[in-house]
């Protein structure tokens, strides 16, 4: 798709200028904490809180100077230096959109680097955890900022190693290991179709530049471009956790509360949906195959995540769950082309604040309860940390979409343009709201009302306020940031510079049917889950559930899936290419070898020691020396 | 008029290599500096024709040096480097200090962490004497512009490898020495009657690289010369499915002469196949193009998988590094301009990263005293410092982007992928299926990486004391090269593409919409 | 012709180098004969290293004085060319050498005809005397390995062979240890001798038959115009070949080489191994390339096959040798497979001739300069019983004393033709040659010597193999307990073993000055 | 009219390598080496006759002197031999094999 707006190259020095200072602080952070080492344990964490929030200032400043320019003026290019030459450069893209994102990265990333203070206070290792948060926030920007694909891809990776690492934070606990290597995995399955997408540009094209692509895309092939954009839809796929690369992010949980807030919920597997806005010009027209694809996985990926989300009682897959189906729902956003970008963009960031909101709220629980992660043994918190219980109600509302807080206008707005678009998906989103409001509901009674289920040695009590403040104002975000976005479209109409607008304005309606049939179902969900865990008696143990409960307790069957599609093949091509290799290449190397021996060792026999053997053998010779000499003379 | 630099260069590690040899018995400390000390100078020496390379005269070999030295073959002493043949030197140069201070104890007997001798004490200063020599044939054979003295260098080059291994390596060391030797021999004895045959055929009397390019013209003589040259170097490359002999030299040498053995003498076969094969004979190349690099695909393929398979770190390493090599020799076929740049770029990248995991392996075996994965686990808690230098290495295997060795994949890939070369679609499917390998190298890396340094701390392993001061000077520069050149890989390229152009150019590919992109605006 | 006859005459200027060395074994024998036996050794060694000095002097005097000559002395008995003069060299310089090993104690017999073990070899032994016969033996031997390849008819080079051959078949029974062997070692090779110089003498007759003469120039003519199918000829033709073929070791005629070898006091087996090939490829290309140079297209087949058959059995018989003797004695077949694969490339009608006949002389004196050397350092390895033959013995030598292993490995290397060793350049030529020669119109069987040389560099491939494994045994793996003993080496076998040395490092990093010395034999090829 | 004399020393030639092959005892052997050496005589002669020049009588001369060398060598070695094996037997000296 044309971008409307042509990108100029930075010339004027301002913030914008060195808005790479944004990606250089946290680098700077993760640098030192990891060089220094130990040394640094005293305080490593305060190091990391300023770069994050150094970066989080130069992204505000940039951000105002953006501000401060025309909409025609407001996609600033920054050339930093050459790259790999005649291929790429390492260049950043300063526009609403990346701009956008920085916010929420850096804003969202410091609130959790204060909080992780305290969550980790009592971690030997927080030093390497603030290194690993800070290299994260840097990649990740790298990500969003970079002007062409090379550059992104390499944020694109550093987020992934920057996962790795979080997630295997604890690696002593083999289960941390294995998720860290299988989300690695999983995401450079995502990967390849990235790599092989750009290959298709550079030999169709010959760059890797947002710009210079947008202008080219429109001259390429339907098919190329197709392909181009399934491809990247399957990276996609591999970041954000949708179907069919889900499996990772449920496993993902192994790593530390803060973790799974910022990178597995707030940012870094959102980046799939900045990848698709991004690449607009390659899923441009809506309703193009590619267009319809990112559509389809988007709904797919919500139901499917509410789904899971409705079985699981460990808090944090619960959450996991959810966000793979809001996900979704921004995927579903990205899916209907300019109409519905801003509002997965709206929605990835209002998610960005509840969800967040609610997983630090989760850390905070079980930061009271010892760990505990098993709603099973919650019960009746709200009297005991009042704080979290709030926030965490807060939270609760946006993302079941309560009317006038943030989730609700953001979802709906995607909800009815995807009615708009495509009735079926429309409708199936409506469905996935309301199971969000079951799940969510059962959450909430699960963890904060009801009667008390806990361990012997659980003794809640509120969390510090280095972590109680995070939560507060994350809250404040999710009540009223959705409104002010979507109502009179400001969010569209500041990244139409970026991602284009539709050409008239939708409108945003308080009683749309779609809009009012999801608070009916939202309702419906929520009191049913009243009924099932607010009224009656949750039991301590999780009892055998219907086929539907087992279906989604084991996600969907999605690891078995894999297992008996992939790695269970795997495993055996390996050990035959093994064996192989040992026996049948090196074997036939090492045969000959000892053949020739052998001929060696049996011809040796022949010279028997007899002189006269050797006399025969003379004879012999010379009659053969004759024969052949008549032979080639009678040629 | 010609240079001294690389007659000096060649001569300053051999002296030291004489020096080494004839100190007196027990000299085994002075024996170690003065290695190190030579190494350095070469290292110096190496760095500042490096940076005079751009300025330096000569229209391709800078540096040149022609003697006569055999005239009734018209065989020269003829040196000179252009970008390629630079960087290369470049890599031995910076590896073999590395090498010297991570062997340093290797001869001494190795102890394990719980003071198990591993390997009992052998001659220091024979070990090191050899090292300087193998070094001065390293910077040989890439120097030479005489196709005989390349072959000289070529062959010469595996006695002292042989002897490192065959006495300094592990227990099945004499085996893999053999195999190694013998395998290398049967491939350079059939580039020897190649190389006769090119210098008959040609009828030039003379060795001399640059007169001897676009001397034979007719196709089937070609094909013949090409594929005596070419087993030769997929031998050594090495290349499917002559590849077997890689896994047993590798994880029987000692760790530092492993990394010369993959990082540095394996480069010779893909070396010589962009300098000779291609450009001797150039229709051939183009014509076995397509098989070639299907052989290239199937090692990148089957190399990861059967490293997946390995359970001996060192022998992991080495399939990895077949993978790696098919790569390189995917890019050089690709007849592509950002291919074979990434290829040469890879060739050192991959020398460093290689030589890295290599170290880190080696120093973890040396504590645990045996190279089996399954005998470690939770490393990282005792030595997180070996541990993260052994997980960024594993990374650069990977070739994560951000470390150098993703730049020279990706434009591999890239290249192969938008080759015009060949017109057929053929390369782009070889391109695609290449790609399938990054999944394969995160599952093999990865799990190496749980298998040993995650998890629950093995019993024996807790007796580990993380890096000392020297291995963390070993393994430290090829971690900041790593990462610096995965972030700005310009300067190596600068050298690496008019170079790469040239060859293009006498291989007669009009491949222009790659060539002059790659070609830098 | 007239009927008078006249008188013969002979160039004792151009010839004194071989006169020279006849005489003094003449001499030699007078010695033994009156010379009382405390005096014999003292007066002999001097005799015999001066001789064969003087003799080398003199062929130096021949080439530098009057270039190299080229001409038939004596009546046409006795060509003196550039290719004899340089065997003529190599060999005196290698027999001198090989003076030197003789010369150290302990290698041979007090008395030959006294029973081992019996009273009188007791006696033999406590008077001390070695046998001062081998070294006017040894002179006639030499003489005989001048003459054999410098002969220009038949009946010279059958007079040579036989003067070369049989004081070798005595000097191999003298062997102090192990008489039984190097009794047998004696008996066999002297049986073959004589069986396979037999039917060289039956070729001779037939050739004669057809040719109506024996010198070769004189065949040569013969074939020139006479039929190429007649019986008498190829028969006669096949028969010599048997003869010379025997005496270079050439497969189906190798059996005799392992055994003598191994049998035969080490000197004397260096002497063999270098001495005697040389002289008999000499032979062979005067024969084959003088005497049937028109006969080449259909001779050259045959001689493919042979060369061929002879590397492959060479080169995979040697494998499992288990005695190091043995082992070279395979690995000097598969040497002289090479060197044929450079009798190939010279044929009639080739501009490459000169090529291929320096090629040959290159090979013949690095490869036999090796051979020397590692010969001499088998004599130092020892056991109580005798040097220690069986390879095992020789396992961590390495360790013991790296110098010496550190050469042996070298030579080694020399043999299997690794760069910046002679032996590799000696190869290289061979190669070179025989492929220029294929590559040249004109070359009955031009696409086949690049068959051979492919075959030949497997061989060389295989052959590595077991020189390898020696060099693993030396110092891959650890030594023995009761390992041998080195000896305390006598300056004549340090100074072998350092002119081996020298002459392989040296050819092998320089091999320019050799090269052209060959080239300028080569010059003028034989007489024809 | 020479054919004859030619097939005779064929015959002999054949005899005599025959006999190489077939007996044990090393002075047969040897003897029968020397057969084969007079047969060459024969054929030098006849051939001599035949070309009508005198070379191949003179030759003959030649290999007689050769084979009286041969004689004395021989028997030396024998000799020895069969003092320290207490047998003349070809087959019982192979000590050396493989």
């Amino acid at each position: 798709m044309e971008s409307p707006v042509e990108i100029v190259q930075h010339t004027a020095g301002g913030v914008i200028g060195v808005s790479w200072l944004m990606i250089a602080f946290p680098l700077l952070g993760a640098a030192i904490l990891l060089i220094l080492g130990r040394k640094t344990d005293r305080w490593g964490h305060l190091l990391g809180v300023a770069m994050s929030l150094a970066s989080f200032v130069v992204a505000v400043l940039a951000f105002v100077e953006l501000l401060g320019l025309s909409a025609e003026q407001r996609r600033q290019a920054v050339h930093l230096y050459e790259f790999i030459p005649g291929m790429a450069d390492m260049g950043l893209l300063i526009d609403p959109l990346s701009i956008s994102f920085a916010l929420l990265i850096t804003g969202v990333g410091s609130l959790i680097h204060i909080y992780s203070i305290g969550y980790m206070s009592h971690d030997p290792d927080r030093r390497r955890f603030f290194s690993y948060l800070n290299l994260f926030v840097a990649a990740m920007l790298l990500l969003v900022l970079a002007d062409n694909y090379v550059g992104l891809f390499i944020g694109w990776e550093g987020v992934g190693l920057a996962s790795y690492l979080l997630i295997g934070f604890w690696q002593f606990k083999p289960s941390a290991a294995v998720a860290a290597k299988k989300a690695f995995v999983v995401n450079r399955v995502g990967d390849f179709g990235l790599l092989v997408g750009m290959f298709i540009m550079w030999s169709a094209t010959g760059t890797f530049a947002f710009a210079e692509l947008s202008e080219k895309a429109g001259s390429l092939s339907q098919p190329m471009v197709t392909a181009i954009g399934l491809l990247l839809l399957l990276g996609a796929c591999g970041k954000s956790a949708q179907l069919p690369l889900q499996s990772w992010l449920l496993d993902a949980m192994e790593g530390p509360t803060p973790v799974s807030a910022l990178i597995h919920a707030a940012t870094m597997v959102t980046a799939g949906v900045y990848l698709v806005v991004r690449s607009g010009a390659f899923f441009f027209p809506e309703g193009s195959a590619q267009a319809l694809a990112v559509a389809i996985v988007g709904a797919a990926t919500l139901l499917a995540g509410a789904i899971i989300g409705c079985a699981k009682d460990d808090i944090k897959k619960g959450l996991a769950g959810s966000t793979m189906s809001q996900i979704g729902y921004m995927m579903l956003g990205a899916g209907l082309g300019p109409a519905g970008y801003a509002f997965a963009i709206g929605h990835l960031i209002t998610h960005g604040f509840f969800k967040a909101d609610m997983f630090l709220g989760a850390g905070s629980v079980m930061h009271g309860m010892n760990d505990e992660v098993d709603m099973r043994k919650y019960g009746a918190l709200r009297k005991y940390m009042p704080i979290t219980f709030v926030t965490f109600i807060i939270g609760y509302l946006a993302i079941i979409g309560f009317p006038l807080l943030s989730g609700y206008f953001t979802k709906d707005g995607i909800i009815e343009t995807a009615v708009e678009h495509n009735q079926v998906l429309g409708w199936l989103a409506v469905i996935g709201a309301g199971i969000t409001g079951f799940y969510m509901s059962r959450m909430i009674f699960m963890t904060f009302f009801g009667e008390k289920r806990w361990a012997e040695d659980a003794h809640p009590h509120e969390s510090p306020t280095v972590m109680t403040v995070p939560l507060i104002v994350l809250s404040i975000g999710s009540i009223f940031l959705g409104g002010y976005l979507i109502l009179s479209n400001r969010l569209m109409l500041w990244l139409a510079p970026a991602v284009g607008r539709p050409e008239e304005l939708p409108t945003f309606h308080f009683a749309s049917t779609p809009g009012l049939a999801t608070l009916a179902l939202v309702a419906v969900g929520a009191v049913y889950a009243w009924m099932k865990y607010g009224r009656a008696e949750v039991p301590a143990v999780q009892p055998r559930g219907s086929f539907l409960t087992t279906f989604a307790r084991r996600d969907l069957y999605g690891d078995a899936l894999n297992e008996s599609l992939f790695m269970r093949p795997g495993q055996w091509l390996t050990r035959i290419a093994v064996f192989f290799d040992n026996r049948g290449i090196d074997g036939v190397v090492n045969g000959l070898a000892a053949g020739i021996g052998g001929t060696s060792g049996r011809l040796r026999r022949i010279q028997t020691g007899f002189a006269r053997t050797y006399a025969l053998s003379i004879l012999i010779g010379a009659a053969l020396l004759t024969g052949a000499l008549l032979l080639v003379g009678n040629i | 008029m010609s240079s001294l630099w690389l007659p000096i260069l060649l001569a300053v590690p051999v002296l030291g290599a004489v020096v080494v040899a004839l100190l007196p018995k027990g000299a085994d400390q002075v024996a170690k500096q003065v290695t190190l000390a030579v190494s350095l100078v070469v290292l110096a020496l190496t760095l500042v024709m490096a940076f005079q390379f751009p300025s330096a005269k000569g229209d391709r070999f800078k540096f040149a040096a022609v003697y006569d030295w055999i005239p009734s073959f018209g065989v020269h002493f003829g040196v000179g480097v252009d970008g390629i043949a630079l960087v290369l030197v470049v890599l031995s140069a910076v590896l073999v200090p590395i090498v010297v201070l991570a062997s340093w104890h290797d001869a001494d007997g190795v102890r394990t962490a719980d003071g198990t001798l591993i390997t009992p004490k052998r001659s220091v200063k024979t070990y090191f004497s050899l090292l300087l020599v193998l070094e001065a044939m390293m910077i040989g054979v890439f120097a030479a512009t005489d196709i005989f003295l390349f072959y000289v260098f070529f062959e010469a080059m595996l006695i002292p490898m042989y002897f490192m291994i065959g006495s300094y390596g592990g227990a099945q060391r004499s085996y893999a020495a053999v195999k190694f030797l013998l395998y290398s021999l049967f491939g350079g004895l059939l580039m020897l009657v190649a190389v006769i045959g090119l210098y008959v055929v040609a009828g030039k009397s003379t060795f001399m690289f640059p007169e001897l390019v676009g001397a034979i013209q007719d196709p089937a003589t070609q094909k013949w010369l090409f594929a005596g040259f070419f087993i030769a170097f997929a031998i050594k490359a090495p290349l499917w499915p002559v590849h077997t002999w890689l896994p047993d030299a590798a994880a029987q040498a000692p760790a530092g002469a492993a990394v010369l053995l993959v990082g540095v003498l394996d480069k010779v076969g893909t070396f010589g196949m962009l300098r000779f094969c291609l450009e001797l004979f150039p229709d051939a190349a183009k014509a076995f193009t397509m098989p070639i690099v299907v052989l290239a695909v199937i090692s990148i393929i089957y190399g990861a998988i059967v490293a997946i398979g390995q359970s001996d770190m060192k022998r992991l390493i080495a399939y990895t590094s077949i993978s790696h090599f098919g790569f390189i020799v995917m890019g050089v076929f690709a007849m592509s301009q950002v291919a074979q740049s990434g290829a040469t770029l890879y060739m050192v990248n991959h020398g460093f990263a290689t030589g890295a995991l290599f170290l880190a392996a080696g120093f973890l075996i040396a504590r645990r005293g045996s190279p089996h994965i399954a005998d470690y686990g939770g490393a990282q808690k005792v030595a997180p410092l070996l541990a993260g230098f052994f997980l960024v290495a594993g990374l650069a295997g990977l070739s994560l982007p951000g470390l150098s060795s993703f730049v020279s994949e990706f434009m591999v890939m890239t290249g192969t992928y938008a080759s015009k070369a060949h017109g057929s679609g053929a390369l782009t499917v070889a391109a695609v299926v290449s790609a399938l390998a990054v999944i394969l190298a995160a599952v093999y890396i990865l799990w190496m990486v749980q298998r040993v340094l995650n998890g629950p701390t093995a019993e024996p392993v807790k007796a580990f004391k993380d890096l000392n001061v020297r291995e963390i000077v070993v393994l430290a520069p090829l971690v900041a090269l790593i990462i610096g050149f995965g972030f700005f890989p310009k300067p190596l390229l600068d050298v690496i593409n008019p170079a790469v152009n040239q060859t293009l150019v006498n291989v007669k590919v009009d491949n222009p919409a790659i060539a002059e992109k790659g070609a830098g605006q | 012709m007239n009927p008078i006859m006249q008188a013969p005459t002979i160039e004792y200027g151009t010839l004194a180098p071989m006169l020279l060395v006849f005489g003094a074994a003449v001499l030699g024998v007078l010695v033994e004969a009156f010379a009382p036996r405390y005096l014999r050794k003292v007066m002999q060694v001097p005799l015999t290293l001066v001789s064969l000095g003087g003799a080398f002097a003199l062929v130096l005097v021949q080439v530098i004085m009057r270039g190299a000559p080229t001409e038939a002395v004596a009546m046409g008995a006795v060509a003196v060319d550039g290719p004899s003069l340089f065997i003529w060299g190599v060999i005196l310089v290698l027999s001198f050498v090989c003076v030197l090993l003789v010369n150290d104690e302990g290698h041979f017999v007090a008395s030959a005809a006294a029973v081992p073990g019996s009273a009188d070899e007791e006696e033999a032994e406590a008077a001390g005397g070695a046998h001062t016969e081998i070294y006017p033996l040894l002179l006639f031997a030499v003489g005989g390995m001048m003459l054999f390849p410098a002969a220009h008819d038949l009946l010279t080079m059958f007079v040579g062979l036989e003067v070369m051959s049989l004081p070798l078949y005595l000097m191999c029974g003298l062997a102090r240890r192990r008489r039984l062997l190097s009794q047998e070692s004696s008996m066999k090779y002297f049986l073959l001798g004589a069986f396979s110089s037999a039917f060289f003498l039956y070729g001779t007759a037939m050739l004669y038959g057809y040719a109506g003469t024996v010198s070769l120039p004189g065949i040569n003519k013969a074939l020139a115009g006479g039929a190429l199918l007649d019986p008498l000829l190829l028969i006669g033709f096949a028969m010599l070949g048997v003869g010379l073929l025997f005496k270079i070791g050439a497969a189906p005629f190798q059996a005799w080489k392992p055994d003598v070898y191994q049998g035969a006091p080490t000197p004397i087996t260096a002497l063999m191994a270098s001495g005697t090939l040389v002289a008999a490829m000499g032979a062979v290309l005067r024969v084959f390339w003088v005497g049937l140079g028109n006969l080449d297209w259909n001779w050259r087949p045959v001689m493919w096959a042979v060369a061929a058959l002879t590397m492959i059995v060479g080169a995979v018989l040697a494998i499992t040798q288990t005695d190091i003797k043995r082992m070279l004695a395979y690995s000097s077949i598969a040497h002289a497979g090479f060197l044929l694969i450079g009798v190939m490339a010279t044929f009639d009608k080739s501009q490459q001739n000169a090529g291929s006949l320096s090629a040959i002389l290159f090979y013949l004196l690095v490869y036999s300069f090796t051979t020397v050397g590692a010969f001499a350092i088998v004599t130092m390895v020892r056991d109580p019983g005798g040097e220690a033959g069986h390879l095992s013995r020789w396992a961590g030598l390495g360790k013991r004393s790296p110098l010496l292993a550190g050469v042996f490995a070298f030579f080694l290397l020399a043999f299997a033709g690794i760069p910046l060793t002679s032996g590799f350049f000696g190869k290289y030529a061979v190669f070179a040659a025989a492929l220029a020669s294929g590559s040249e119109s004109g070359d009955s069987l031009g696409g086949w010597m690049t068959g051979l040389v492919v075959l030949g560099v497997v061989a060389s491939a295989v052959a590595a193999f077991f020189y390898v494994r020696v060099i693993v045994l030396m110092f891959f793996s650890e030594p023995a307990a009761d390992g041998p003993s080195i000896a305390e080496p006598s300056m004549g076998t340090v100074a072998v073993i350092a002119v081996a040395a020298l002459v392989t490092v040296g050819v092998g990093i320089f091999p320019q000055p050799m090269l052209d010395v060959a080239h300028q034999a080569a010059a003028n090829l034989f007489i024809r | 009219m020479t054919a004859h004399y030619l097939v005779l020393s064929g015959l002999l030639f054949a005899i005599g390598a025959m006999g190489v092959l077939i007996r044990r005892n090393a002075i047969v052997v040897f003897m029968c080496v020397e057969l084969m050496l007079n047969a060459c005589n024969l054929a030098f002669v006849t051939f001599a006759r035949q070309n009508g020049n005198l070379e191949g009588q003179i030759i003959a001369f030649f290999v007689m002197v050769v084979a009286a060398a041969e004689v004395v060598v021989g028997l030396a070695i024998i000799v020895t031999i069969f003092r320290t094996r207490r047998s003349a037997s070809v087959d019982d000296a192979n000590l050396l094999k493989y």
